[in-house]
């Protein structure tokens, strides 16, 4: 099975309407060419799980300037001032998450859970809505998976199964997005033979990975 | 009362980085307590967590050297010291939210008698979204605030956050540019003044109750 | 009815392995389940899960080449293919709960026509634990039973497990040396039966009901 | 803070009673020379968390042997007769958990969870005392966080701050162990210098580890 596709032929698995999942910190680790691709197909009323919506020219900055996103799910917006304003004109559903339980619901997804129970948020407005369980007299919010139609990576070596290897401060996000999303595609900065990852090295392993993009 | 806005900001770091011991793991909040890096103590030797993905946070590279795969926590360019380790948010956050934190260090807009803090939010205003600080208040060992004692003149320590918490009851010290006060749980210590400034100053910048320790003494910076 | 040991393994393992797809990722239990990989068609590349923390299990190493540090689940020397992948129990288990494991093939004590199996325990008798036969058949996209039609002439697969369960409802197909047995909404469908056997023999090997296809074959093995 | 003891310096941690999480499967990535040193050191009535019990002359399998021993957590104990004879005979106390929840447990306890959802053990008899919580239609079991007093790891390469990258197979349940207990202790194939790990290829960050043991 070849996984490879160019970034245009990638781009095209991602519909209208779809919830996407981004790899990325304030863009780092994120794949800008297929950010890119998505916007020049004028992709719409996408829903975005990320950790946050990046600068208004970097990362999945760029869809919300282009107008790719309806709806974001993420954990912070102020590095993009086009977020905020979106939102303040209901142009743009927001919903934030602390960062540690955004990544908890993603990998919750991943992992078969039905969710988990954290001490975030109690007492706070990330209360509202969730159903709250004590154990051991401390109470937790029980947060819920994160699921997504599609994810897209960005991965530092690739090898042509699928093995995914991610260089320093680019890993963030990708490894838990990988596991958490019907269609997984990684945009490589490096495409290897398979055999020359290491396998004690690889982060995400081959299966979670349908489409290597180039 | 120290009038002077660096001045102000150095007494603040400085103190602040008297708290921390050696071996401590620390996430220092972007903005001022990302200076209390400059202020550590000889002979202590702390690791800096960045919650983007990784511990052993360095100086800031210069102009020309940076590594695009390495940024901290605001997106900027950033270094690791060697025997630093990259991670996944899940793995950041693990060590946040599993109590192996040692210390973070947070601006704050509000903290009140009990502890609460809010950071994160002035509704209608002003909505970054509570990124890590919902996650690093509520996970850390110890939640250290260090901001200006007051917001253009208006107490921020007050009887009751009026404004979205970021967390309830988890602050346990605050340092500010006019004084040091411990979260206790009959309430706020005072145990540190600034230079210059009288306790008379500090109590009438504070809507809070303070309870005036027996030691009361004045920063060592 | 075929007789010899050897071949009604042989001919169990052989039919398994005609349900695997290319790209599937495998789970074979230790036993009778692993010599599944000895007969996967040609053009059709699997990779094996092992649930100790990798995929691309490889043959096993020849007698003096074992490397210590790679065993399989069942603790034994075992090999890694190019491009296969290591990591942690969580990891493992985050492919086999999450929904990643196309296919795990297991042995059973019992199986009923509600899909329900019992392979981990008689009480008082054995009790090895489940290990990760739980996470594996609750799960695994599609779960395979491999076993015997019956023990000692006793039927396995019965109207209701009588034994403790280690899954509710959780098996899709049933391959033995008489029979392939689909679990279905109606109940269990009579697919194939094997060579050399008669469909009252396996009528008459089996406690639960069985609806007959309408297309029922003889295994091609 | 220079944290390499000797192995019987840091087998002298664990006390009578605690409780000891234990890295490895049947007995790979086991820390064999910190069990001897346990053993020798006539230390009792440990409660043991573990993925199983080994072999008789193998990994953790020893403590058994050894009447180490008096309460185990563990996913499977069919490779080492003797615990089962124990079991059978009341004189040990035996906590069956199905693997993937047993991992999920530890890593809870690591991350400050206060549990997790899952649908493992729905229908059997892993459901026993459990409280079941149903989210959109779905039942699942509620599982509790699992935390030790001590952990014993084995690393592969560990540098003299403590972090620690696992070989293959033997990395298994050493990174959670690492992250849910008091005192964490890893036993050493290799020491080297701080700095020779690339950041990249750590396992086990160091601010886990509190004792390097060679």
């Amino acid at each position: 099975m070849d996984k490879i596709r160019t970034i245009d032929e990638a781009a095209s698995y991602i519909k209208d309407g779809m919830t996407v999942a981004v790899g990325g910190f304030i863009g780092a680790g994120t794949p800008e060419k297929l950010i890119d691709a998505v916007i020049a197909k004028g992709i719409k009323d996408l829903t975005l799980i990320c950790n946050d919506t990046a600068l208004p020219d970097k990362g999945v900055g760029k869809w919300v300037v282009n107008r790719v996103v309806s709806r974001i799910i993420v954990s912070h917006i102020g590095t993009n001032p086009e977020t905020g304003r979106q939102m303040n004109a209901g142009e743009l559903e927001v919903e934030l998450v602390p960062q540690g339980t955004l990544a908890e619901r993603v990998r919750a997804a991943g992992a078969g859970l039905g969710g988990i129970l954290t001490p975030t948020g109690i007492g706070t407005v990330a209360e509202e809505g969730k159903e709250k369980i004590t154990v051991n007299g401390k109470e937790y919010l029980l947060e819920l998976p994160l699921k997504a139609d599609v994810a897209l990576l960005k991965g530092s070596i690739v090898d042509k199964k699928g093995n995914i290897y991610y260089k320093k401060a680019t890993r963030n996000f990708n490894p838990l997005m990988a596991t958490a999303a019907d269609l997984v595609i990684v945009e490589a900065e490096k495409i290897v033979e398979v055999g020359e990852l290491d396998p004690t090295d690889v982060m995400t392993p081959s299966i979670f990975v349908d489409i290597i993009a180039k | 009362m120290i009038q002077d806005k660096d001045r102000k900001r150095e007494v603040i770091v400085k103190r602040v980085a008297q708290e921390l011991k050696d071996g401590d793991l620390v996430n220092l909040g972007i903005g001022m307590p990302t200076l209390v890096a400059n202020y550590i103590p000889e002979g202590i030797d702390i690791l800096l967590h960045s919650e983007n993905g990784f511990i052993g946070l360095g100086p800031n590279p210069e102009p020309g050297k940076e590594d695009l795969d390495i940024v901290n926590a605001g997106g900027l360019p950033a270094s690791v010291v060697p025997g630093g380790a990259f991670f996944d948010s899940a793995m950041s956050f693990t060590i946040i939210r599993g109590g192996h934190l040692d210390v973070t260090v947070l601006g704050a807009l509000q903290v009140d008698q009990e502890g609460n803090l809010a950071n994160w939010m002035i509704p209608g205003k002003m909505v970054p979204g509570m990124g890590g600080a919902m996650d690093l208040v509520a996970g850390a060992r110890k939640v250290i605030i260090s901001m200006e004692h007051t917001a253009k003149g208006a107490p921020k320590i007050l009887k009751k956050c009026n404004l979205p918490l970021t967390a309830e009851k988890e602050v346990d010290l605050i340092v500010t540019d006019m004084a040091v006060i411990e979260v206790t749980p009959k309430g706020l210590l005072l145990t540190e003044l600034a230079p210059e400034t009288t306790l008379e100053e500090v109590i009438s910048a504070t809507e809070a109750e303070l309870i005036i320790s027996e030691n009361l003494k004045v920063m060592n910076v």
